[in-house]
């Protein structure tokens, strides 16, 4: 994933990335998609029975597997009366000949802050429906994200897939028996989902864009960035997430595909997950 | 978590938990080059376990004085995720994944011809998503088609599986909860076509009796996941290919 | 820690805390060259936060086999003391240590002329002793400047702020505590004389409008503070070689 | 120690291989001894008197050094009523051209788990007497391996420096006074040995078994397992440890060889540590 | 920092090394120094404000930051009645091209377990007066030391660094109200120091010694040591910090340069920090 | 732990805890060559100290970027077995272990010939069994003599004893006891021969004429274990060779 500009790219991505850019000066891309079209989504909830959530979201080739576990635990001190959540993301080496084992990288990093900024900025969850006990104990969700397989923008992708695990997790249920945490067999709720932030990664080459580019394509931009947006086109997080250059007054272009685009990923969905 | 009494595994007529008779296989789904951007890679799935498997390679050896001059490096790494087991795995290997992914390994070494790429290294990821009972021996039989998916010169194919003890009784491919309430758990890896043994491990007791009636179960159980291997190429690759 | 209230920001007069108007920078001092053994270093205070950065370079790839046969590999470290930040900052590097670290680094591979220094290294470190809001632009600030400093070709110069919003308002340069209680933090970095964005994150919720206003707001400060860079160039070097 | 298959070692080890080979068709051995005879093992208890138990074992010129600390500490959620062991072990460096300074790699994992196997499954120790109160303080029993000297097989002499470490193992001993756990002064318990396992390693060439492999023969097999048995002859941990195929029919002999040589170590075990 | 004896060191730096030692032999150093004038000290203290104490120290061109935060914890085992404080040092990748980035190496470690020896032996803190609720509650100070530019000699400006951090590092108050730690707000107190110990770094060539070595000399030198005494001239702390041979016979004089510059050092240290 | 009151150190005959003068050594053993495997090894025991040290190379350094032209480069572990402490020490190099490696490391680069095996590494490995007192000292003394069992050049041996101060009084040797109720603890590591100092800490409090006395005390110490070494060698190879 070498995102440098044109100059220091090595020929054959020179020449990729000008057969790139002359497809979209006519409107095309090398996968017959258009400039702004993102490439087909399939969402697969609770296919990991023992997780309290999952979700399998494939992008194109681009597989995401997240899931969720849920533990009891004490709130932050700043935020008595919220639960916790934290998200880890792992580019598995399975996925990618660019991807390392070992412990997260600073992409895999920088992917799990991003989606973390997403439902936390978008307000996606009600944290204060997560606190049993304030001040002592809260459900603390673990949000992992695992790239199964990587063709290029692993960001919308694991949004959409910590968004329909969570909107899909269910915690057992617990009630305060003399001044007891005690749970409550059989009973599960669902995690109060208050809005469901999503992202789009847009890539610039010179003047031109495009939206959610695969892998080829990922290495023969001048950068991209990514946008999330709530389910009111708030931007909720940012993120350029490769060097080079963005010229200042493609930013309102920018802003404009992303809330279209996002829109109706929201709407695919909305019909999968049924919420959104 | 409270202390739980062992439930009874095998019931008067004879049937597990999950309604199996004891050289009952649970069902078994397998897919051959599910990932797009590995060299090659297989899916199993035995009951509720869920397995991947990816091999990337042959290539360079990297850093390049792990090189050897006459053969090929095999890596391997059996990793599980967070939310694969009942109460959270910890993020990174925790020390059963780095025996896992040595005696897998080893297991795959000794059918790769791994002498025809002198300086290069194979890699084999395996990754557990579901975890509920024989995932090493799942995994084993993934990453060997992951390495046929991937075109890697193997004198045989690998399969794999794990026999056990439960109350008393010898039995095939036992779950989570018969692992944990169970006398022994032997995950067993051959060569179907050869009959050799290339993979081996015991943890529980057995008399010597059991231990070899555990052998010739764990090799039957074998025979039908090679059946189900070799089915899984063909649908693949089609008929002219299976007799890897 | 106690669970505070949220001071209010802006008073009826429009006022910070810190009795800023909203599109006011901090107090800002910028000193060229301040560290002796690095080959190029810069000093940057903007109210309370306090950057250093020092740059080594171009050297040698080390170890060999990381380095690029037609540029110059570019690294990063953004780093902050323990005593930096009102909780002490653990020893070794967060995870947002680690993505501060990327983003800086891109923002700076945008500029630089790697392709001049093949098979070689460039080491960029930012050290922040003293965190109250907009370090990560203040330290793109310094690092940009010990670029220039260590004599290393860039395109040019790249100034960088923060922006946020606070009680509805978008402000310039958001202390710590305006971030902590505020509704978004937005930190741009830009190359002012091409106008073009090299940083980019946003952490709160904005509207369209607001985040164009935002990154107005920002152009706007970037203007400033390159100003202040070129003033601490000359200072050092003379009005010569100010046009970076 | 590489264990490869005879057609990708070096020629040097395949030299080696088939000379160790042609010996143990004749019933030799480089080192003189009958293929299924072990080396000489000398057991020597308390050689450390700062650990609560110790013992250095040598098997031939293979040296291991185990120390045993006792701790309070608390029990397995899942086990109220019973004390706890580790068992970690370090190849140092000191032992073997072969061995890095650092964290366990994966054979020290592995060593560390197959003797944990063997004092776990073979009942070694009755945890239920290291129980000091119930769910709530236990002994904790921190094994520790440390090999010091190695000239191939590291397992056997290591389960049984773990066994006499245990056997001669004393623990402080701790009464409950007032709700409260106190140390009776002076007093000390032995650990309750239930069982004494011990393993047996046997390297594989072709069609024939040697016991005890030396670095030498260990560098020249085909591969090689590990079998520990408790005193009735139960097996209760196995271990293939080195790539390569064991013909399935071998297995019988395998684990009539393991019983008789097991019998063998099992007896000197008891002369010297007086258990067994 | 190379420290080797003379005869493994490159070309260039034996021809340094004469250098020194024939401008040695006439009583003269490369930067115009005498033998035993240590380079200029400058002090700033509560250059951090966000720390409790801070000083930023340069001796030379090489420049020390200290900065310590308390926090409350509790006292260790063996001293239920003291306050607690560690050291921690970091040679920081900014200073010098032979640091590199990651977790503090040897020269790290030493320089902070030296430092740490000077205060704790030298009886710096009294650390009684640091008890809140003897055998529960104490305050804990993290001295964290950052190596920020280095010329040369990081020991001496670090001790001083820490000392003058120490001596104007203030801490909230807190009172025992119902058996309970409370913090009295607005009120601070000062750390109780008892004594100002500081060190000297001495360089031996051949029959020849210097103090404060610059980075040129230090890698011109046979070997150095660092000397530590509190303000009645006791030797409170020793490092011999690089290899080489100090001759037995040099060690009186060592230990007399020290006690001189020691206490020119304390002068200086005393007139800015007010303590000494 | 529960806090103990020092006991006295020194009774009013002048004798220690263990009976010993202040100026006695406890009664030390030295073997040399005991551990097979290695090039050279050493078995030092001084009361209940007890040491091995090991010598791997010389041999090529690994990785070869870290080869150093002229010289070999001499790496030096000194390790703590998790038993051989009062308090279980943690698995894994503590901080002391990292430090106590350095100034082992760097007095036997002063007297080993590093300049005739360019491009090469010698490693040398102590590792304590059990520690009472001492334990640096007595593990390079043990290094020393592993490193002449491995045939590398020396200049000369080195020979290494602790000195301290308990209750006021200089003392050779100081037990685990006296080191941590003394009122200071000093190793002292020289070569006997040539008379210098090539390891030297102190840790404690002693006055000008105290450290004097205290360096003095040690000389005479290590030309007893000079003595042994010569001794354990000559036991090994017989008299020719004891002119080390």
């Amino acid at each position: 994933m070498s995102f440098l500009p044109l100059k220091e790219r090595s020929f054959t991505i020179k020449i990729m990335s000008e057969r790139v850019y002359k497809l979209l000066q006519q409107g095309k891309r090398i996968d017959e998609r258009s400039p702004y079209e993102f490439r087909k989504i399939t969402i697969q909830t609770n296919v990991v029975e023992k997780a309290n959530g999952s979700a399998l979201v494939s992008m194109g080739s681009t597989r995401i597997l997240t899931g969720i576990k849920v533990e009891l635990g004490t709130p932050y001190g700043d935020r008595p009366n919220e639960g916790v959540f934290s998200v880890n993301a792992e580019l598995l080496p399975l996925a990618s000949k660019s991807f390392e084992p070992g412990p997260p990288d600073e992409r895999g990093i920088e992917l799990a802050r991003v989606v973390d900024r997403c439902i936390r900025e978008g307000k996606a969850i009600d944290l204060e429906k997560l606190c049993i006990v304030p001040g002592r104990t809260v459900y603390v969700l673990y949000i992992d994200i695992y790239v199964l397989d990587y063709d290029g923008n692993y960001f919308d992708p694991s949004v959409i897939s910590a968004m329909a695990a969570l909107a899909t997790c269910t915690l057992p249920n617990y009630s305060l028996v003399n001044e007891k945490v005690e749970r409550v067999e059989g009973e599960y709720i669902k995690v109060p989902i208050r809005d469901v932030p999503l992202s789009l990664t847009i890539g610039i080459i010179k003047d031109k864009l495009l939206v959610d580019p695969c892998l080829a394509e990922e290495n023969s931009l001048d950068t991209s960035i990514v946008i999330c947006m709530d389910s009111a086109s708030n931007v909720v997080a940012v993120q350029k997430n490769s060097p080079g250059h963005i010229p200042f007054l493609l930013m309102e272009s920018i802003i404009n595909i992303a809330e279209e685009q996002i829109s109706k990923i929201r709407a695919q969905f909305k019909e999968v997950v049924g919420v959104g | 978590m409270t202390q739980t009494t062992k439930p009874k595994l095998i019931d008067e007529n004879g049937r597990r938990l999950d309604g199996r008779g004891p050289t009952d296989l649970r069902s078994l789904k397998i897919e051959v080059g599910i990932l797009e951007k590995s060299d090659g890679s297989a899916y199993v799935e035995l009951g509720k376990t869920k397995v991947y498997a990816a091999v990337y390679g042959p290539k360079e050896a990297h850093p390049k004085h792990l090189a050897i001059p006459d053969r090929a490096i095999l890596n391997c790494r059996y990793h599980m995720t967070s939310f694969s087991t009942d109460e959270r795995k910890i993020l990174g290997m925790t020390r059963r994944e780095v025996e896992l992914s040595k005696v897998i390994r080893e297991a795959l070494e000794s059918v790769v011809f791994l002498e025809e790429f002198p300086r290069s290294a194979i890699d084999v990821f395996v990754e557990v998503v579901q975890a509920d009972g024989g995932t090493r021996t799942a995994g084993l039989t993934a990453a060997s088609l992951a390495l046929a998916d991937a075109g890697i010169p193997m004198r045989e194919l690998i399969a794999a599986v794990a026999v056990g003890k439960v109350d008393g009784t010898i039995i095939l491919d036992p779950s989570d909860i018969e692992d944990k309430y169970g006398e022994a758990d032997m995950p067993v890896g051959m060569t179907p076509s050869s009959n050799t043994i290339v993979l081996l491990q015991l943890n529980g007791k057995m008399t010597k009796d059991e231990f070899k009636q555990g052998l010739e179960l764990a090799q039957a159980g074998i025979q039908k996941i090679y059946q189900a291997q070799r089915e899984a190429i063909r649908r693949k690759y089609g008929a002219s290919t299976t007799e890897v």
